[in-house]
């Protein structure tokens, strides 16, 4: 891995820029929305999941990925879809609601779909999982080596769709991947409350599937294990299950009193926070300190211009909202 | 089962509750009388309900009797149908309406038909509470209202209450009810501070026991010259648009649905018999809606032609747009229904 | 996708099928012109599909084009809708639309969607066939239509045929469309022999492709004295009823709807307009139906009142009934219809 | 188990109650369905899903279990209603459509409800399952010792409802027991083609349960994993799965051609039908002839008489259909 120097600075990179965009986002979002927290109000209204922490599972798994291999995500998008290269300004718009928007403005934070790199993203839980395997045997079909990765929760691994979109892919051997990114929480619901084994990936061997855990939400784990499976997945040797042991820094979203979480626990994740650490660890590794804050500055330019593209740009019309409807 | 309807009774004192509190506060004391209630869902436990549904029964009930619940809904809901058949009352969360899709096989299929497939010899009382509407920017999975979607299926009582009072007595009803009841409660009108609320959801709401009866729609403004029909948030739309429209001379009467199933078509039919006129607006969809529906029983049934051809006002059939000035565009608001009742007063067919 | 609507014109020569044999040929001429074209589902391979919807295609196409599934319609759907995103024309068989309560998300939430979350970028190519329909004795899990449930829900187009012709043309439309198309398809008129058939559904079929276009009613017989609408299998019931009614002197102008969403308003309404009376009979359920939303469409525009009040006919609000004592005398047939008519040519309003 | 005379003995008489039950209903369905096959005809309308084959579930399970014990069944519930001892004449007139069926003719073969022992069932794949974990939580609540077991066919096991409420159950120590009668195919799609893994107990595991898998169809076997699976669940242990190697003798429903199936396998599975088997062992194990013989005798009668009470019985009123939606 030590020798992977590109790829290396590409995903710290990324984790910057996805984390500077949620870091964005935080004063924007509360716009409008003081003194009375009152979600409907100011530029983004709604509810809004953000990634903190859980970047490495996006970047892990997305240095391996190509344009033409599809991704779908979860309600909690952003690190996802800025790894797998979705336009930054469109996506800013998007979630802006503005004209530029990748959807013009319809879809919002959680329906982001950008056919340029093969990403979407849907709100309910588990629910892409289908979507992927499909994706991924339209490759298949196509004689393409395209793969397809589905992204989910720990809450999610115990929907149906999982167990469904698991069994599929086998039986098919769709060049698919899953990656749970384990945050041990379901909104308020610890996994250990609602998931009856300690590990997700116990359940892999149901499907006749490898399963591959990643614990201390390390990139490089992430990226040694995701190209075991896409690698797999690529060659035609069928679905892999990935499970990340990640840390969820913010609350289920903004504005979560997170009244079920032990005081002082985003504390201790704080303290583990996965750029920093990162940071350090290529500075031991003997990255350039000025090369890592060269790509840290491009990254939050990056993610500046785009929030300015998306502030600066306008509101769709009201009547376009009759647009798309169909194809 | 036949506590009296509060409704018709004048309150002994003004207690002011919010949606969120009257739905939490039924709960509770239907646990409290009867140890077969049970709540389960999904963030219900610790954390109260996302939308306050529960608040403090957790702490008050415990783990056993306040069930948070795996991102499971088929599991958990076809498992509220086995509880209700085997002499529990449990009142069960789909987090949100828009998540039918996943789980309606348990509730239509299932819960539904269990009393006519037995002959009714096995019931089915649950609850099933869930979210409704949009309004707030939370795009097209999670501001549905699908009113019609569950009105059309039968087996299952649907309610949709638009403020607290109600909400606290047709909970009651509803726990008590032997048959599946769908509880709708409106993300606009639910007095969760982070979502806004409209100030008219929140009223009087006695501490005592009451139940609203389900099947009976409320008129809760009187007018000769026009009905509006609304539900859930619609309501107060209705009622700031009539306020406006007294000033102009238009004497608007409004009747509050409350149940969808069963229909209660005689009220309706009472107002628009005097009115003359008919303006249904809700939040749903339009095509195959509550609109049509009303629509349809009025002029079936009514001898003499109305006034004016009858509207509905609704949510296009497009999905729910994320970006506000689209979804505020698209949705019925009190301005709205003024002009179109300003519209309808005038050349009569 | 503009081959010519071949309702219009003079069918070159008698080649009659079931709708069975129209549909399995339609995939099978699409499959052979498109190679993105392909289907799935459970028990499609082989066995041809329960209702015989792909006969013979596995054997022509092979197992990768034609794809047995595991009882799994959350991912399979799911899949036809990644897909259906990624260059792939997906045709899917939900083998009884009464299993839609398993994977009603990836229907409604993804492919009706996925065109408007994208802003038109990502388009949803699927077509999703499901019988409909009872009649047969198979109980209320199995005999449900379910139209007005996917006519409620946006994003998604809903067609439903008649006769064999209707059904080649409707699904070549709908696998050529680039939008998710729910075909449902009844089984009192498939042409599975075990299933009986109603004969006005077994009709001259072209060989070649054409499409009849989805969105567009067709007025089966012209009449002066009333609108009888109707779909699917109520139409041959209608039918049947205008030729009895013919021998009293009254003359049935009757619409098959073909398509409800998006619902051919125009038809209806010129047709109403010209009658003065109308009666929707259909066998799904009753409220916030396919009967509601027609009569509503028509008392909202037209000028001049009905002749009579609107009427519909349906399955009543309960849930369907095995037994056939009990089944038959809940279902329209003929000889209600007729009866209902004559009613209707009565004293006016 | 050689010890356990009584039990074997109606395990035996069930078998064949429940054959001959279906041995009944094979002429009567194709009454006024002849000469051209059309299942809207004749006093049993409708799919029929015969059970010849697998009675070794349905005896094996329900030989554990109390009238207080719940049971949910399939599409296919013949044999495990009469196992549970759900009342015959009203069973048989049910589904006939009769006045006095269960449900007065309302439910049908696929909705046949007896509260009196707590058993019912429905037609839609695995969705019986929920329900059994929830009628045991409420036993569990009560303070009683009973149990729930749900029935669901190797098919149903791909469906996302068995993974749901396998996990539930085990995270909730449900006293509930799943039992996959494998009758190697889903209508026509055989389970190879369909289910990722050669067995279903290996997703056992995934819900930290313990898995069962019973060979050859063979009632003995499944008596004594049912008995280790529901002495857990009444003793408060949990959940189990069992999964039984069975037959399917017959067509998916009647009137199915099955030509999906290789041509003498259904003469195979004749050779090794479970009755005459068992028949054979326990005349080997010692019992009498004479005792096996009046309690087929019996048990047939008891089947007969049911289909005589059926027939004689009335049709309900058609107006009655009005009645029970709601309770
Ligand atoms: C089918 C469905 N059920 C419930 C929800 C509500 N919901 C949104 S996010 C969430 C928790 C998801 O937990 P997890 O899968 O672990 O993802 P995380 O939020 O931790 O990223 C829930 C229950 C939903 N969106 N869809
Ligand atoms: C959700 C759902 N999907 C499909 C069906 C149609 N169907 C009825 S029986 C059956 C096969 C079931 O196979 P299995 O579970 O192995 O049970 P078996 O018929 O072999 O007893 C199918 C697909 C259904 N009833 N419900
Ligand atoms: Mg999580
Ligand atoms: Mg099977």
């Amino acid at each position: 891995m030590s020798s992977n120097h590109s790829k290396r600075l590409w995903m710290y990179a990324q984790m910057v820029k996805s984390r500077h965009f949620e870091d964005m986002i935080k004063p924007a979002y509360f716009e409008g929305k003081t003194p009375v927290f009152n979600m409907a109000k100011g530029p983004l209204p709604g509810e809004m999941h953000l990634s903190d922490g859980q970047e490495p599972c996006a970047v892990g798994v997305c240095a391996h990925l190509r344009a033409d291999d599809t991704v779908t995500a979860t309600h909690r998008p952003h690190h996802i879809a800025i790894a797998k290269g979705v336009d930054l300004n469109a996506m800013a718009a998007e979630i802006f609601g503005k004209k530029d928007g990748l959807a013009g403005g319809r879809g919002g934070h959680m329906h982001l779909f950008d056919p340029a790199v093969n990403f979407s993203c849907s709100g309910i839980i588990a629910q892409g999982m289908g979507p992927a395997v499909g994706a991924a045997m339209a490759a298949k079909m196509q004689g393409s080596d395209a793969v397809a990765v589905a992204f989910l929760g720990e809450g999610a691994a115990n929907q149906g769709a999982f167990h469904e979109s698991l069994n599929l892919a086998s039986v098919w051997q769709a060049p698919v991947v899953f990656v749970i990114e384990d945050n041990s929480y379901g909104i308020s619901v610890p996994k250990t409350a609602c998931t009856a084994v300690a590990s997700n990936v116990e359940r892999a061997a149901g499907y006749a599937m490898p399963g591959h855990n990643v614990r201390n939400n390390d990139p490089d784990g992430v990226y040694e294990a995701a190209g075991i499976a896409i690698d797999r997945a690529r060659s035609g040797s069928g679905p892999s299950l990935i499970e990340i042991e990640t840390s969820r820094l913010e609350g289920h979203f903004m504005g979560d009193p997170e009244g079920y979480r032990p005081k002082d626990e985003v504390k201790r994740l704080q303290e583990r926070d996965p750029i920093p650490a990162y940071r350090a660890r290529l500075v031991t590794e003997g990255f350039d300190q000025m090369e890592l804050d060269r790509a840290e500055r491009e990254a939050r330019e990056l993610v500046d211009q785009a929030f300015s593209f998306a502030r600066g740009n306008e509101y769709p019309e009201p009547k376009e909202a009759f647009d798309h409807v169909f194809a | 089962m036949s506590l009296p309807d509060a409704t018709v009774e004048k309150p002994a004192s003004e207690r002011r509750l919010t949606i969120a509190k009257a739905m939490s506060e039924a709960i509770g004391q239907e646990m409290e009388r009867d140890s077969t209630v049970l709540v389960m869902g999904e963030d219900i436990g610790k954390m109260g309900g996302v939308f306050g549904t529960t608040t403090g029964l957790f702490e008050k009930f415990g783990k056993d009797r306040v069930r948070d619940t795996p991102i499971s809904e088929t599991a958990f809901i076809g498992a509220a149908v086995g509880m209700a058949a085997s002499g529990m009352r449990p009142v069960v969360e789909l987090m949100f309406v828009d998540f039918f899709g996943v789980c309606m096989d348990a509730i239509y299929n299932l819960a539904a038909k269990q009393s006519y497939f037995s002959g009714g010899k096995v019931s089915c009382p649950m609850v099933l509470m869930t979210s409704v509407g949009g309004g707030y920017g939370d795009a097209g999975q999670h501001s549905q209202c699908l009113y019609a979607t569950f009105g059309h299926l039968p087996g299952m009582k649907v309610v949709i209450p638009s403020n607290a009072h109600d909400a606290k007595g047709l909970m009651l009803s509803a726990i008590r009810d032997d048959n599946p009841v769908i509880f709708m409660f409106h993300k606009a009108l639910q007095g969760m501070g982070w979502l806004g609320t409209v100030a008219g959801s929140i009223n009087d709401t006695p501490e005592r026991e009451y139940c609203v009866p389900i099947g009976k729609a409320s008129v809760v403004r009187e007018g000769s010259d026009i009905t509006i029909v609304g539900l859930g948030a619609t309501v107060h739309q209705a009622l700031a648009a009539a306020k406006k429209l007294d000033d102009t001379g238009i004497d608007a009467e409004i009747v509050d649905l409350r149940t969808i199933a069963p229909l209660d078509r005689k009220t309706i039919l009472a107002s628009v018999a005097k009115t003359g006129r008919l303006l249904v607006v809700d939040d749903d969809y339009l095509s195959f809606g509550i609109g049509s529906e009303i629509i349809a029983t009025v002029c079936e049934a009514l001898p003499a032609p109305l006034k004016y051809p009858p509207q509905r006002m609704a949510h296009p059939d497009i999905p729910i747009p994320f970006t506000p000035v689209m979804e505020h565009f698209l949705l019925p608001d009190a301005g709205k229904i003024e002009s179109r009742v300003i519209a309808m007063m005038g050349e009569k067919t």
